[in-house]
């Protein structure tokens, strides 16, 4: 299955786009925080994990997705939820803590929880595989083709959730997609530090589902893999487990000393860089002009921009509106 | 209402649930033997046969998975009513229940709701030892963002279970095992009840006077509830009117309704199931006195499970529970007819 | 590896045992609760969940372990404590809440520790797992070859401490046999209604371990099998995760309805009895005489009665005793 | 002492445990991050080098297996100390911890001891949102079986650490998260102080009375001991004097300090960071009233984290924490200088 020229487009928008806001954000966040990094400091709130590097996963897999599926995302949700189409004024200004925010504040950048897109995260490691495995039951009882895609990084498969949702998810044979975005590191600690397996994908074993590995931070393969699991789900066929080889450019955290990883790691990384192929792919591969590429990442730049101002610009929240909204 | 509808506790939590299952197709039921067995505790007798293997679902022995995917369900659009079998066992899913179910909302401004109903066993006194004995009121009042119901009664039971499934915000449903009227369990007299059989609604948060009386307030809840009114009794007898409060909920907490028989009695003995330290108990005497702690002519006294795990053999596990005749000297202490 | 005759007699000595106990136990236990059954009466306190059936679980294993080896039992635990050795006399007193048990009363049947041979068992599913892991570290950072292990029901594959428990063990190679006994029952839920796998022993893929299933509630080749586990774990060479197909004769707990199952379901079992079959190959295979056996059954059946007559004599804890022991 | 001996909360926790790893082999350091990162708090740096990887474990994220085996491991003659990174995952975990690690002592009567820490990080106030800035001390202290405290400083933190290795009960060591003296967080003054080179125990259950005062008691812990001696000052310049109780321990809790306190003053403010209803500030209060409610001249006040899941935004959080100028305002309620 080869993506189409729009999918192309769509695909490359989204990852530029989810790149530009990391990096936008990785400013934004240590503004009030340098020289001495105080985590208590400047108008971004709290921690801050950003996903340079992992568009692949969240653009390979989204591009498949309706607005009636479910995503659950990590606390690393940013390229996800940008996928998915979260609103990015409304994202940007509760990362920023503000009224304006999803949640007017009261949720933050781990806690992004849009309704209009079926978009939740969480950031609790794992939290992720029960509720999409619920969306997914939903789906089936009130009789439509929806599913739902539960993210995890490679570090929450060592977590009990993990497991019990995805025999679940394949006992019931139910619409979900668990994707597990291996980063390679778990804050500090390496895959083959917290994993007996080299490849997650082979547990899928555990639960008679198929389990595909992507290498590589491959878009296009992903594309494929994952666009297959979502027609599959959609049939009735039930779950899939997919493992994403990917890069994490920025530390686990802003502010993360990564004293535990060898400091030209990123540097490799980085020369593999997959907008960049993606970009090489549109413009060597297809009929795509770079003028369209362009215009894309113009468009793609020019919103993330809209929407940082717009958070900016937002009013903060009035102290005694905490005490709201703690019941429905 | 015909007198032959007596119920049972089971009896009565079940119809509530059958009813909003008929009237409502989001309503569904999950649990470990939920289905065919009718669940341990007689909660869901009946209700595979009615409503089929898709509404009425037997899980795997995965709490996390299946009360998280009660909360994607709920979010989704249904109205899940999930059973943890024993609340003892809250410990491998409470992450799904207090950091998902009770945030949900509030992490989204109310814009997602998880009307999730969490039914679930509590309590001892039938030798089954400290991981199957457990009340655990507090430990999930403490936590922010559920409401949280216990019934003393099947008319109460079915009330409040109707109000739960109604609910856009997750409740915990703790009944008591010994409230149930199981054929195999002792139950008290009076936990069984005339119960309508239209479906009515308790509101959250509003006490019952369970018996009026002037000279002392006996609060309980759950099976606490039974103990303090056999007190009352017995009290009676002996001359001293005690007025009970069932709370029937933890969350919301009607210290309104305490401070006014307190107001009228001027003393206080607290009942709890529950471990004594941090608790219920505290948490009641605390609301009167941060009022105004001139409302008490004598020192509050708390009736509860002293801080052991729960001991495993009848004559020890006895000795810890709360009884009508430990309830009867706490009020005898703040009537001054004993030292405190 | 076939067992030595010592060996044999062994095994039928603790599966003759452990069965006349659970039969004797079912016994005791009714005693007040019936006609009406009613849970709260009786000398036998609390729920009640017997073996009879699996023996082979625990004769099979135990057979190569030694007292400083640790097993972590489940909420049916009588069968392997036997096998393990715990003192018969305290365990039924502690079984039957009495001063003289091994925990004065204050633990009960899903309760039993014995420090004297390493035994613990636990009423929450999934729960032997971690603590058997621990024994396995401590054994590593001791420098002995002692090993652990955990024994587990069909229904606790599917809890998250499962998954947990055999990523860590086998991550860190740790000496930890898991044992899974299968006898087809999570309570009222079959196998096939919890679990995506036939096989459990095919989730030790996902830990790039060994798996092995041990069909037929095969005495004989489970004892091949845990043997093997048992050495390799000794030698270093980590954990092992075994299925055992079982069969349970009695209910989850006395007083189970057993609405789910089938009436015949049982006495089809027991025209497979692992006891019977294993006399059989004694009598038949080897030169072991019925004497022999006869002899070793009589002893076996004296221990239990006098065991059930010490906890019957013993004296009941003092009510206020309750309070003592909360803290070491 | 040598008076360039201050040293962070953190420097003074890596002191205790490294000082017990080479006093005593039986110790190991298990959880996330412990090793190469000295953990997200830096309550391990630097142990790993000095000790190993066979000592100092870094785990996968995978609490209920890695808590589970601290329990197998000190029942096999081991003294674990393991780290739950942040107190608001208990709930992936808290089977492992409260019906394990917490009841085996009991169970065994004694015969089986569970000897290990679990160190975690509590408490707000950087704006990490609902599911990482929580304090959860009465989640623990309801539940028996485990020993819980909370240093509010370094001296406290090392001696306090010291003493829960020491012990053959388990221990949940919580300690604040802006108490550990990060250079990436703001600490109050005085959560750093001198301690001592070699090691000290510290006695659970004893109080520390931080400032002597005959006005007013103010009961705190953890972080809320130096909100409270903030406001202590400040009322101080208004002519009332305030005794400030440091609890240390939430069990075994130093009941007999906060009467002896308060039968000096009269008058009884309890802080807390955790959530409000059904916590400590409740159990402190009604500490003192079961005993005599004659002994308070005025209605206790408490001032602790409204039950609401912790808001991100700065302005909502710190709405909701407790600070100087809360704790100024419940007082001035008890002197009767402002309407209750
Ligand atoms: C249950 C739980 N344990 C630990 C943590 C702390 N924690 C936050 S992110 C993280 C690492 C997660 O690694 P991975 O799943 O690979 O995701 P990544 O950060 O690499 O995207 C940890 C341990 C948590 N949030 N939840
Ligand atoms: C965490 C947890 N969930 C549920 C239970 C209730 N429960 C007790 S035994 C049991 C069935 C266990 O099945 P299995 O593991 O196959 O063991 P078996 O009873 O068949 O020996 C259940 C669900 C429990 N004790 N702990
Ligand atoms: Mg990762
Ligand atoms: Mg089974």
């Amino acid at each position: 299955m080869q993506p189409s020229k729009e999918q192309l487009l769509w695909m490359y928008a989204v990852m530029a786009k989810a790149r530009y806001y990391e990096d936008t954000m990785a400013q934004a966040y240590m503004e009030g925080k340098s020289p001495k990094f105080d985590i208590g400091a400047g108008p971004v709130p709290g921690e801050m994990h950003l996903a340079a590097g992992q568009e692949p996963c969240a653009a390979g897999v989204c591009v498949h997705l309706r607005r009636d599926d479910t995503v659950t995302a990590t606390h690393r949700p940013h390229h996800v939820a940008i996928a998915k189409g979260v609103d990015l004024n409304k994202m940007t200004a509760e990362i920023f803590g503000k009224r304006t925010g999803l949640a007017g504040g009261r949720g933050g950048h781990m806690h992004l929880f849009d309704p209009a897109t079926n978009f939740a995260c969480s950031g609790i490691i794992g939290e992720s595989a029960g509720p999409a495995t619920g969306a997914g039951l939903a789906a089936r009882l009130q009789g439509t083709d929806a599913v739902a895609v539960a993210y995890l990084g490679e570090g929450a498969a060592n977590q009990g959730a993990f497991h019990e949702a995805l025999n679940l998810a394949a006992l019931w044979q139910l619409p979900v997609i668990f994707v597990i975005e291996d980063n390679a590191w778990a804050i500090s600690v390496a895959k083959d530090k917290s994993t007996a397996v080299a490849d997650n994908s082979l547990r899928a074993k555990a639960y008679d589902i198929p389990g595909v590995h992507v290498a590589d931070n491959d878009t296009l393969e992903l594309f494929k893999v994952a666009g297959k699991a979502v027609k599959r789900a959609r049939a009735g066929g039930g779950p899939t487990l997919i493992e994403v080889e990917t890069y994490r450019y920025y530390g686990h955290f802003q502010g993360d000393p990564e004293v535990y990883r060898p400091k030209d790691e990123v540097s490799g990384l980085k020369a593999r860089d997959p907008i960049l192929r993606l970009r090489k792919h549109m413009l060597g591969k297809t009929d795509i002009r770079e003028a369209e590429v362009e215009q894309a990442l113009a468009k793609a730049r020019a919103e993330v921009d809209a929407a940082f101002e717009f958070a900016r610009k937002s009013a903060d929240p009035a102290p005694e509106d905490a005490l709201q909204h703690v019941f429905a | 209402m015909p007198s032959n509808r007596v119920l049972t506790g089971s009896r009565a939590m079940v119809e509530a649930i059958a009813h909003e299952m008929r009237a409502d197709p989001k309503v569904l039921v999950m649990g470990e033997d939920v289905g065919a067995y009718g669940g341990i505790f007689s909660s869901t007798t009946g209700l595979l046969d009615e409503f089929g293997e898709e509404r009425v679902r037997d899980t795997p022995i995965s709490e996390t998975a299946f009360i998280g995917a009660g909360v994607g369900a709920a979010m989704a659009g249904m109205r899940p009513i999930v059973e943890l079998m024993f609340v003892d066992f809250f410990g491998v899913c409470m992450d799904a229940i207090y950091n998902m179910a009770a945030k949900n909302t509030y992490f989204s401004a109310g814009h997602c709701k998880v009307p999730m109903v969490l039914m679930t066993a509590t309590g001892g006194g039938y030798d089954d030892g400290g991981q199957h004995s457990q009340t655990l009121h507090a430990t999930f009042a403490h936590l922010p963002g559920m409401k949280v119901v216990a019934p003393s009664n099947a008319y109460d039971a079915k009330g409040l279970m109707t109000s739960a499934i109604r609910d856009d915000s997750p409740v915990l449903y703790m009944f008591h095992k010994g409230l149930q009227g199981l054929a195999w369990m002792a139950a008290p007299e009076g936990a069984s009840a005339e119960v309508p059989e239209e479906s009515y609604t308790i509101p959250f948060g509003e006490a019952r006077v369970a018996r009026e009386g002037s000279d002392v307030t006996i609060v309980a809840i759950s099976m606490a509830v039974h103990h303090a009114l056999a007190a009352a009794e017995a009290l009676a007898k002996e001359g001293a009117d005690a007025e009970v409060i069932d709370l029937r909920s933890l969350v919301p907490l009607d210290r309104e309704a305490v401070l006014r028989s307190v107001a009228k009695t001027g003393r206080l003995v607290v009942v709890d199931e529950d471990y004594r330290s941090f608790g219920l108990t505290a948490e009641v005497i605390t609301s009167v006195v941060e009022t105004d702690p001139g409302l008490l002519k004598s020192a509050p006294r708390r009736v509860a499970f002293p801080d052991v795990p729960i001991p495993y053999a009848r004559p020890m596990e006895q000795f810890c529970l709360p009884d009508p005749g430990k309830i009867q000297a706490a009020v005898a202490q703040t009537l001054g007819k004993v030292p405190a």
